[in-house]
């Protein structure tokens, strides 16, 4: 008994020891991994949607969070006014998990400015393909009213071939956000312009 | 249908021994005789599976909705450790020919990156948990088949007049990659 | 914050009380050598080493399946570790050498007309297995190629040939070969090795008492090689020099040359080898195995004892030999005389024996100065009772009792002690065995004027040496055959002559001797004032009666109760063998029965029980007796150098000289190096071409 | 055992995971590029001289039967950490090491170091034991990496090397290209301590 119980103390506490370690590195390192990820994986995509250096971009930035899911949307402010946003979101229904995508939006001229691809863990050389500028393009410059299908549901995208499934959740990333764009603009707006204030 | 390409997927076009590199050191070290490689392979997939249930439970139902994602290595891999031994010490006491067939295999595994891969990619591909079990039945599968064909060829390679300074390790390497070259042919079977 | 560190500790508490409680629940009894190999090993379970895990491998070095090197994180310095703590467990942890325990000959690799790939495995693939004999290399040299250190070449002949110093036991030229000729074999494990039916065994080395692997040391001596030929003797015999003198060589008679020629001169070569060493005026050094902490008591320094003491102490044991005589050596110095063995030459190899590291006390009378008791209280984890048989039966005869009338063992002891032996002028030896025979030519050289044995069956049965009789007969020994004595008649107490009655010879008795049959009314006296019977010994166990702490059992034989396939006795820790168990026999067999003895007392003080011997060879394996040998032409045999007549009598000068190197190389090659089924037929040719040359 | 030959036994004696053939997966799966060999070789360099102080520190506490949990457990805390760090200042270097990072928990190499050396050895010699493995481990993984991206992208350390004619053989960064090129290391490498006389032992 005395040795199940030095086995379990000294198991457990070198457990509790270590968790408590990683706790504190965690705690003193979260902001700056956060900055990182957003660098390094929007930075890019909202230098491509912005035509700006992504430093610029990366603080202006607020989370809207709907129906359990948050969505982190970036900005562009023509003094108070706002010019442009960049929201991300996640296109279920992808062949190996989420792609996560994120759109860029004219509010003036409520056109879709592009869609880069955040992240994905598609097939390469396959699923892989929704990275290409020939399909992402097709985005390009429709109204945020329209309503995004492939061709193959009666839709004016054209699915990759053989890439169904991923192009299908690209889609749906983009249906995504442009129902958060019809239904909540509103409240973005003032959560921006909390922000700004 | 779904399950069955995520399964075909697994076994052969990302074959976790020959495309991903998991599991490496036994693949190395326990080729060396087909029924050995047998043994282990049947033990991975039986360990594999049932790690991934357990990581994938404690991932959803533990880690995750307390926002604790960081420590999932640390917890996964202390929950593979301790089944393992669990199930070494079971077997040894209930069944000896259950324990003489898989169960001297699982001290290997603790280590063998090819279970903590799973559980990993388990997460990353944010499967539920039918495809985990799926999943994680057909990557150890694939380690099974992969590793018993190369038994067989290494038990053939003896044979083989290799230039000394090859034999061993160095030309099973090589015959690995020729192995993972016929795998690459699988490439672009599922989408 | 909190919440991390309360789940990991969660989830390590409670892997840890599963697991502290499983192993409780689900304890299973483990070899605790196995247990302490493993907590040696790095436990990294990495596989590198090709068994499962770290435990198979813990289990398959205490097993002896790998070896203490096997780990590849580990390398040396765990190897080190694990070979000192089995070292101390007291398994061999001396370093295992390949070897090659059959040539096959070219005979084997003529069976295949094969030109495929380079490799035995493929050659035997190809054909289904092996063609004849199944065993014999097929000399393609996959061996070589398996070897990572560079151990084994190939010689001219197409055999392997082992470098024991870059051989490391690794067993890869073992897994190699397809035919099974190369075990890894330690210098302990030769020692405690018994022959096998299974095995490839040379009519010789089955016949031999000992086993000595007489084709082995012959074709050593025939290439030059002395030092590995009696390194080889020695494996099994630590008395050549002696063995090579007295043997009758049975071995000889199983010879497969003597189908159709003279056997090998198989005991020339043994003595040829000893001298050389003797010659040479170095000892060779003889392998130990690192010691064992165990202590072994030897009683009786006869050929068994010192067999038993040398193997024993090549196991690693500690060895004290308890002698009631003077001198060490047993029948060997007091039973043989001066000129078959001169006691220089067994002084000398008794000296090499003791070199080893065994201790000897003479002059200590067992049953009288030392008892069983004494034993335990001196700690020994076991004794060997060899006490020969040194008693000889008396004839039941009037007469026997009067002066002059001894017994053989007795006369020939009184003389090595010089004792003062007053010898007559016709002497009459009663017996026709060894002793006898030694009897009657002591006696002539000791000056008797005619020495007369009488014998009581005809000369072919005559169970001494036949060169002994021959020489007996040279010397001028009568023989009077078919007689038994009857009465011993005197003058004043003292000899004067004995009556005998002819017999003539009957059906066979058990034996297979003829039995003699007594011829009545044939009675005839012989003049003589001295008699010597030497019709046969047994042991004296008297001493057996003056111990009082005794519990060993005697036989109705006389002899010392004991297990036959261990030589354990009814005292679990006392062993016997030799003369004392058996009855009389030859030097060889007691020099046997003390390597027998060495092997069941070496597992009985290590692991506690002696496991028996597999299929172990007790008569001649049945393939092995040709009845024709094919292509095998006759060549002269050599003829060792003897003292001339004239030379000889009067002193106990040696009688027999030792061959000269030439002739020796020149016997080595009569041998056709024998296996069950073949012989070396080839050699012929190649030894003609030699003469020839 | 001074510390001389401990800390030159993992350059060439014991050099991972070439003699001591472990720690095969990152070996093959991360060095498509010098880059990510070396920062891999780094992290579980610095994993390794670590997890062999504080598992030569903890030693003579961990009872026997916890012992590669309790080992298993430093070590994942390590590389969680190594993970964290990466994260936070090497963001692309993490991203293409992937689940490779979290798999130095299982690598055998750091294991099996723990066992071997670290845990009957004190703290300073376990870490120059540490450092030796980890520096050979750093350079082979280096070797083969640099071998694959010249070969296979043309370039090194992602500079471009040959011109635009340059045909890549893309092979070379797949998993084919992997194996082989460490099989003809070893091979190499073998021939090389063959020819000085060298005892080793192949596996």
């Amino acid at each position: 008994m005395r040795e199940i119980s030095k086995l379990v103390l000294v198991l457990s506490l070198i457990c509790g020891i270590s968790a408590a370690a990683l706790t504190i590195v965690r705690v003193s390192l979260e902001e700056r991994i956060d900055m990182q990820n957003d660098f390094y994986v929007r930075g890019p995509a909202l230098e491509q949607l912005f035509q700006k250096p992504a430093n610029d971009v990366l603080k202006n930035k607020i989370a809207f969070a709907i129906d359990d899911i948050t969505y982190p949307i970036f900005y562009m402010t023509d003094g108070d006014m706002i010019t442009g946003l960049a929201i991300e979101a996640p296109g279920r229904g992808g062949y190996a998990g989420d792609i996560i995508i994120m759109m860029g939006i004219d509010t003036e001229a409520e056109k879709i400015i592009g869609l880069e691809i955040i992240q994905h863990s598609e097939t390469p050389g396959v699923g892989s393909k929704v990275e290409k500028v020939s399909f992402r393009k097709q985005w390009c410059n429709l109204g945020i009213s329209e309503s995004f299908e492939l061709r193959t549901h009666g839709g004016i995208i054209d699915a990759i071939s053989g890439a169904t499934y991923s192009s299908n959740a690209v889609v749906d990333g983009t249906n995504r956000v442009k129902s958060i764009i019809n239904d909540h603009l509103d409240e973005i707006e003032s959560l921006i312009q909390a922000n700004l204030d | 249908m779904d399950l069955l390409l995520l399964a075909i997927g697994a076994i052969f076009v990302n074959n976790i021994l020959l495309a991903q590199y998991l599991g490496n050191c036994p693949f190395c070290g326990v080729s060396k005789k087909l029924s050995t490689s047998v043994g282990m392979g049947l033990a991975v997939i039986f360990v594999a599976t049932l790690a991934s249930i357990f990581t994938w439970f404690a991932y959803h139902y533990i880690l995750k909705p307390y926002n604790m994602e960081f420590i999932r290595t640390l917890a996964f891999i202390l929950i593979i450790a301790a089944l393992v031994q669990f199930v070494e010490i079971f077997l040894k006491k209930q069944s000896k020919t259950l324990f003489n067939a898989l169960g001297i295999y699982l001290p290997l595994i603790t280590t063998n990156c090819a279970v903590m891969g799973i559980t990993l990619l388990n997460i990353k591909y944010e499967f539920n948990f039918i495809e985990v079990i799926v999943f994680s039945a057909a990557s150890a599968a694939g380690f099974t088949i992969a590793i018993i064909l190369f038994a067989g060829l290494r038990e053939r390679l003896i044979i083989a007049p290799v230039p000394k300074a090859m034999q061993g390790t160095a030309i099973a390497l090589v015959t690995a990659g020729i192995m993972s070259m016929a795998f690459l042919g699988f490439t672009g079977m599922v989408k | 914050m909190l919440m991390p560190i309360v789940v990991l500790w969660g989830i390590g508490f409670v892997a840890a009380v599963i697991l502290g409680v499983a192993s409780r629940i689900f304890y299973v009894e483990e070899n605790p050598r196995i247990k302490g190999v493993l907590s040696l090993l790095p436990g990294a379970n990495c596989g590198g080493c090709g068994y499962a895990g770290c435990n198979s491998c813990a289990e398959a070095i205490v097993n002896g399946t790998s070896q203490v090197n096997a780990c590849v994180i580990g390398q040396t310095e765990v190897a080190n570790q694990i070979a000192e703590y089995l070292g101390m467990a007291m398994v061999d942890s001396e370093i295992a050498v390949a070897t090659r325990d059959c040539s096959g000959g070219v005979r084997a690799v003529k069976k295949y007309e094969y030109s495929g790939l380079d490799d035995c495995r493929a050659a035997m693939l190809y054909y289904n297995g092996p063609i004849k004999c199944n065993r014999g290399c097929l000399g393609l040299g996959t061996c070589v190629n398996a070897c990572k250190f560079g151990a084994i070449t190939m010689g001219p002949d197409n055999l392997p040939i082992f470098d024991p110093e870059r051989c490391v036991g690794c067993g890869e030229c073992v897994r190699a070969c397809p035919k099974g000729i190369i075990s890894i074999i330690s210098e302990k494990s030769k020692i405690l090795h018994w022959n096998q039916y299974t095995e490839c065994l040379a009519p010789c080395r089955q016949k031999c008492p000992a086993q000595i692997d007489i084709p082995k040391y012959i074709h050593y001596i025939k290439d030059g090689k002395f030092k590995e030929a009696l390194l080889t003797i020695k494996e099994r015999n630590p008395l050549p020099l002696v063995c090579g003198r007295v043997c009758p060589e049975p071995c000889a008679l199983a010879c497969r040359r003597t189908i159709s020629d003279d056997p090998v001169a198989i005991n020339y070569l043994k003595r040829f080898a000893a001298d050389w060493e003797m010659n040479s005026g170095q000892r060779l050094h003889i392998p130990v195995a690192p010691a064992s902490g165990k202590k072994v008591a030897i009683v009786g320094s006869g050929p068994a004892g010192l067999s038993a003491a040398y193997f024993l102490c090549r196991l690693g044991h500690e060895v004290t030999i308890y002698e009631k005589r003077s001198q060490l050596g047993g029948m060997l110095r007091y039973g043989i005389p001066e000129y078959r063995l001169p006691k220089k030459i067994l002084d000398w190899e008794i000296e090499g024996i003791l070199e080893l590291g065994i201790t000897a006390r003479t002059n200590v009378d067992f049953g009288s100065d030392f008892t069983i008791d004494f034993l335990r209280a001196e700690k020994y984890d076991a004794a060997f009772m060899a006490v020969g048989a040194w008693d000889e039966h008396s004839l039941n005869i009037e007469g026997i009792n009067l002066n002059g009338v001894y017994s053989g063992t007795n006369f020939l002891e009184r003389f090595h002690n010089n004792e003062s032996v007053e010898i007559g002028k016709n002497v009459v030896v009663i017996g026709g065995g060894n002793t006898a025979i030694d009897a009657a030519r002591s006696s002539l050289r000791l000056g008797a004027e005619s020495v007369t044995i009488v014998y009581r069956r005809s000369r072919d049965e005559m169970p001494a040496n036949p060169a002994e009789i021959i020489a007996a007969e040279e010397e001028g020994i009568e023989f009077c055959f078919l007689s038994a004595p009857t009465k011993i008649l005197n003058d004043n107490n003292v000899v004067d002559s004995m009556e005998i009655l002819k017999m003539k010879l009957g059906e066979p008795d058990p034996s297979g001797r003829r039995r003699p049959v007594p011829i009545k009314g044939s009675e005839e006296i012989i003049a003589c004032d001295m008699v010597i019977q030497a019709i046969g010994q047994f042991p004296n166990l008297d001493f057996l009666g003056k111990d009082k702490s005794n519990i060993l059992q005697i036989t109705k034989w006389n002899t010392i109760n004991a297990e036959e396939d261990t030589l354990q006795t009814d005292v679990p820790y006392i062993f016997t063998g030799g003369d004392c168990f058996t009855g009389p026999g030859l030097a060889i067999e007691a020099i046997a029965a003390g390597r027998y003895a060495a092997r069941s007392i070496h597992y009985y003080v290590t692991d506690g029980k002696i496991p028996p011997i597999i299929d172990k060879q007790k008569s001649i394996i049945s393939e092995s007796l040709h009845q024709s040998i094919v292509g095998v032409a006759p060549k002269p045999r050599v003829h060792e150098p003897i003292v001339t007549l004239q030379d000889r009598l009067g002193t106990f000068k040696e009688v027999e000289g030792t061959i000269d190197e030439e002739d020796a190389r020149y016997e080595a090659t009569r041998c056709l190096n024998c296996g069950v089924f073949c012989y070396n037929q080839d050699l012929e040719e190649q030894s003609d071409a030699q003469t020839l040359n | 055992m001074s510390y001389k030959k401990v800390l030159l036994h993992g350059l060439w004696q014991d050099l991972p995971p070439f003699r001591l053939v472990l720690g095969l997966c990152p070996a093959l799966a991360v060095t498509a590029s010098i880059e990510n060999g070396l920062g891999m070789g780094l992290a579980a360099t610095f994993v390794l001289i670590f997890s062999n102080m504080l598992i030569s520190m903890l030693r003579n506490i961990i009872p026997d039967q916890v012992r590669i949990a309790c080992f298993i457990v430093l070590i994942a805390t390590l590389v969680v950490i190594v993970e964290m760090v990466m994260k936070a200042y090497f963001f692309p270097l993490s991203q293409q090491l992937g689940i490779y990072i979290p798999l130095i928990v299982v690598n055998c190499i750091i294991l099996g170091r723990a066992e071997a050396f670290a845990s009957r050895n004190p703290v300073l010699l376990s870490m120059a034991d540490g450092l030796s493995i980890g520096i050979g481990f750093t350079l082979s993984l280096s070797l083969v990496g640099s071998i694959r991206e010249i070969l296979g992208a043309g370039t090194w350390f992602g500079i471009p090397l040959f011109g635009s004619n340059f045909e890549p053989f893309e092979f070379m960064i797949k998993a084919p290209g992997a194996f082989l090129c460490l099989g003809i290391l070893l091979g190499l490498m073998n021939a090389y301590s063959r020819k000085r006389g060298e005892s080793i032992i192949q596996t």
